[in-house]
């Protein structure tokens, strides 16, 4: 028996629980060992109005089970994402979510609003780890007023799924997923990366020229799916882990945790095959412990 | 692009701390071109794989050129022959030896004589005069393989060859390709604006999909050294921009 | 020329820069092979005022490159303390500082007025990241105001030096540093664990009994980095740094972010001469670059 | 308590997917006793170093017992001789053979075999009449080596020995030694609570510091195993609070 692997998440049908990360596979234009039949979907790398140029080198830096970046959202801009990619997009056999940035709630909508209706893009997921111009630099993710406020901007601008792409650096973070979730969000994605540093020893300062970089990797995978099972137990949407995921037993662990779906980043560095191996060993476990579909996956979430 | 668990073939020096190690990789070997990379990962090991630039290839095989200069060098010397990495490659854009030329010159510094016997087997292929430039700090630090052909030595410190730079001691060519330290790459660039240089960054994925690489160009913007890269037209790079030393170590 | 590598860190003249991170170097009576002229110091395991019995197992999961752990503060209670190792503490040629806990800002107090005067307690580090009953199992130390209550409490009733150890769960640790030291602390320890989380595939529940754990180890080095370095930014009293530390370079990158000394944790579970190791290797660095003292070791410690 | 590297120096199977381990390591050897242990690290690998019974013990090397259960134990196993990890031991307090005595019972489930060869040692230096009780699921999972003495053998198919548990199939002694799966041992406890059985739990640092290797006693309370223990005195542990299975496996 081949168990059902496929979910409904967030307004979009999907044939598995495993995704691409934004950021972590481009514009899905490359990755070219990938066997797609195992993607069950996309998000896109951050993308902006206008275009950006990104953050001078260096801009990664290895640390122990994982990696700091500081890209610095670099990306063409919205005209170009509509002209160069969407219409491979529409070619292809899983949905592509567009990850949306932006300095201030209505530059969040005007993006959506811009990528409605074209083509090729099956919905959004709102990065709220953003910094927030308009309230000096903080974060959109730290404050869940601010959080809402741009979840709401976008949810006005379009019908396509919204997801919001929750930051790790909170307090509680179910706070900030009950504020998105009441302002519409169809979904949520936890978590992004966690600021770091890393010193270098020769120069006495920062490896990476942005200084910090948000790190990514099995380090934070522990960190990940605590505050994943968080979002969970705060909501009723569905949320999709993400964090540090390598290997079937990692997903699972999300998966057990509450999510009903995962994506996979800084793994399609080490093994680009890494996808198709995440969703063949979810269905191999399935299959070995009698599960014919993931609804009877058994999930840990009290509610106390 | 393949992806495969190559067992270590093969191993010798060839300069002081400078070994050549080389991978039974028969797809890699049979596609790669000169100035292209593979990127291998260990497991256990660091969580990255490591990019190389591919030394030679042939007989079912792929060879590196390396120090031990972090843990994940140290660890691929301190393997043992059966011992199984992942390779990954070819990767990169290599040099262009379709262009109309007579003769080339091989500048390479240290470690960056990497690229040179794969550029030097193209550049005959494509009809192409060979002159080698390999210099390093000293004597013994230069590499002792050439592939027969005519090599111009330099070292910092006159212990061999001529004193001084490798950029000093080349002839002019009607090609130049240029491997080494980023900094010796922007003097390079200085003398020769339309060299082929091989530029090193650090690298996440080593595949297009991270934007870590970023080579700033001088015309605005960043480039993906492993995938638009890591041969650049010499001109195109922003040098000043571009980290001239990478010398970051992971612990456990 | 052997660099001189004393400090003087928060009231305490230390004899170098590596201290024993509370609760992982027991009250100092283990650790047989350690090489103890280099420990410039120790954090005993965290103390309540009446005996704990802790968590039950199991208490520990490894992480990559970390492991999570929930003790539960497991400890025989003050008068226990002073009866049993507070006079062992006398006789050695290093400051033992004592971490104390409590569920309410008195009883820190307490705590800290019955070790006050005690032969061989040299000081006290204050750990915030503890339930705070009074306001229904928030953290102490997420909240600038309860953690300056308890800096506060704990100042009111001893002379001794007063460190306070933060926790990294929050969205600014540059706040609740200038809170702490506001209310008269002496020097800030950055950072306890992170809040972390492992599912058993097989139980479908957590693999701590306790559910979540603290993440501790190399996995959150860039992360500890970044918080003591933003911690070191936001005030003027020194800041210990503590997350991930295995070699001197991981000491020495605290070092450079801005940090006056460090302490190791679990590195000590798996070299036992870990703390000898990075003090040694430090001076080696040191004698290496031509610093005479650590005052000399250039700091990256920018204020805009 | 020495900590040392220690290259590996033997290796044979002795079941079904079970092996001993041999490794150089002088000090420990020469004073290590039955029911201790050693913590064993491995770089590159695992953070944590990983506890193991010393098996046996002598000309200058100690032995472990292993299956692969994870990865340490797998990296473990693909050890070649020569290769180093780090021994810590010996560590922990093993059992104690002063008690008045004249027959001992060593009863032991699978890989808590391990301690039983030094047990055997221990106990015949103090004059006991020793006998082996070891079981396992099947015949081929049963542990091939002994001292020379006689074996009472148990199996849960009835495979070889007598068909049941290895608690069932053992007879009484003055004192009984058990090590296995900490259900076994539980149930051992129920037939002769005076009996000195060493149990497993996760461990941290195996030296006494970290708490986390929590044995929950009757009393009330918990001991360290790594300190107190790992041998208790069977009806001192509440053996329904002590986590019986471990199976957590850590990947990179
Ligand atoms: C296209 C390309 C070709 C290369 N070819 C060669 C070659 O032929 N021979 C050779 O010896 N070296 C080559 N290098 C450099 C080589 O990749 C690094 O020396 C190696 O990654 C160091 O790994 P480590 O673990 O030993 O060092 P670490 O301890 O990780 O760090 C030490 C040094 O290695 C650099 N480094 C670490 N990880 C990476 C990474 N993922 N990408 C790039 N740099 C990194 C650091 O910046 C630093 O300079 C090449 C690099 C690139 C980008
Ligand atoms: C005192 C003592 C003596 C032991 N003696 C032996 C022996 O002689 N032979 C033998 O094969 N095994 C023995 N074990 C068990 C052995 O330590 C584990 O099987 C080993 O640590 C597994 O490591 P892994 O990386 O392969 O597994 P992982 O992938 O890490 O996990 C798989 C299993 O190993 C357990 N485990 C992992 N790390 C530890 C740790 N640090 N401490 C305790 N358990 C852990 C997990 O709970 C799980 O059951 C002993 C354990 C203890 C506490
Ligand atoms: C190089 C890199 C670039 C990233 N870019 C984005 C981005 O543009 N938008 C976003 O929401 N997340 C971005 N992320 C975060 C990832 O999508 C993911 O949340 C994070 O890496 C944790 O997952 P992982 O450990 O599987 O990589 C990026 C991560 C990496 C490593
Ligand atoms: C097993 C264990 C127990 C700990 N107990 C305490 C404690 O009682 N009080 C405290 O403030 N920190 C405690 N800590 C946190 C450490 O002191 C330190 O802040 C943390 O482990 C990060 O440093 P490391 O990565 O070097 O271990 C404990 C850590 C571990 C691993
Ligand atoms: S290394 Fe990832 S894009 Fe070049
Ligand atoms: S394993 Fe750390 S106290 Fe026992």
């Amino acid at each position: 028996m081949t168990p059902d692997l496929s979910v409904e998440v967030g307004g979009l049908k999907l044939r598995g629980p495993v995704l691409a990360a934004s950021g972590t596979f481009g514009y899905g234009t490359e990755v070219p060992l990938l066997e797609r039949r195992a993607l069950a979907g996309m998000v896109s790398k951050g993308i902006f109005l206008k275009p950006r140029a990104g953050t001078a080198p260096s801009r990664i830096v290895e640390t122990p089970s994982g990696m700091l970046n500081a890209i610095g959202l670099q990306g063409p801009g919205v005209d170009a994402l509509i002209r160069d990619y969407a219409p491979k997009w529409e070619a292809w056999d899983f949905p592509v979510l567009v990850n949306i940035n932006g300095e201030s709630a209505s530059e969040y909508g005007e993006v959506a609003a811009r990528l409605d209706g074209v083509p090729g893009v099956a919905g959004f997921e709102i990065n709220i780890s953003c910094p927030n111009v308009e309230q000096g630099g903080m974060y959109f993710g730290n404050d869940p007023r601010a959080a809402a406020a741009v979840t709401e901007a976008v949810r006005r601008r379009t019908k396509l799924p919204v997801w919001v792409k929750l930051t790790p650096m909170v307090s509680d973070i179910g706070v900030i997923a009950r504020a998105v979730e009441g302002a519409g969000a169809d979904a949520l994605s936890a978590v992004n990366t966690f600021v770091g540093m890393s010193m270098d020893l020769h120069a006495y300062q920062p490896r990476l020229s942005f200084r910090t970089g948000g790190l990514s990797g099995p380090a934070i995978r522990p960190l990940a799916v605590h505050l994943a099972h968080q979002a969970a137990r705060a909501v009723d949407i569905p949320v999709v882990g993400v964090g540090g995921i390598m290997r079937a037993e990692d997903a699972l662990e999300f998966l057990v945790a509450g999510c009903r779906a995962v994506q996979v980043g800084t793994a399609t560095f080490v093994n680009p095959n890494a996808i198709a191996d995440v969703h063949d060993g979810i269905a191999e476990f399935m299959a070995r412990k009698g599960f014919a579909s993931l609804d009877e996956l058994p999930r840990y979430l009290p509610r106390d | 692009m393949f992806l495969t668990d190559a067992p270590l073939v093969e191993r010798r020096q060839v300069a002081r701390d400078m070994w050549v190690l080389g991978f039974a990789a028969p797809d890699i070997a049979a596609s790669v071109k000169a100035g292209q990379f593979v990127n291998i990962g260990m497991r256990p090991g660091p969580l990255l794989r490591r990019p190389f630039s591919v030394y030679r290839a042939g007989d079912d095989r792929i060879e590196v050129l390396l120090k031990a200069v972090g843990v994940g060098t140290a660890q691929m010397l301190a393997m043992r022959e059966g011992d199984v990495a992942s390779c990954l490659g070819p990767l990169g854009r290599g040099f262009d030896l379709t262009l109309s030329a007579k003769t080339v010159s091989l500048v390479s510094g240290g470690l960056g004589v990497a690229p040179m016997p794969l550029a030097a087997r193209d550049a005959r292929a494509a009809g192409l005069q060979v002159t080698w430039v390999h210099g390093a700090r000293t004597a013994d630090e230069l590499c002792s393989e050439t592939e027969g052909d005519e090599v111009i030595l330099a070292t910092d410190d006159g212990s061999a060859g001529f004193a001084g730079t490798v950029v000093a001691a080349a002839p002019d060519a009607d090609l130049v390709l240029a491997c080494g330290p980023n900094r010796m790459l922007a003097a390079a660039a200085q003398r020769w604006p339309q060299a082929q240089v091989a530029v090193e960054t650090y690298m996440g994925c080593g595949t297009g999909v991270c934007l870590g690489c970023a080579v700033p160009l001088t015309r605005g913007g960043y480039d993906r050294a492993c995938t638009e890269g890591p041969v650049y037209v010499a001109s195109d790079v922003d040098w000043p921009a571009l980290p001239s030393h990478l010398s970051y170590a992971v612990s456990a």
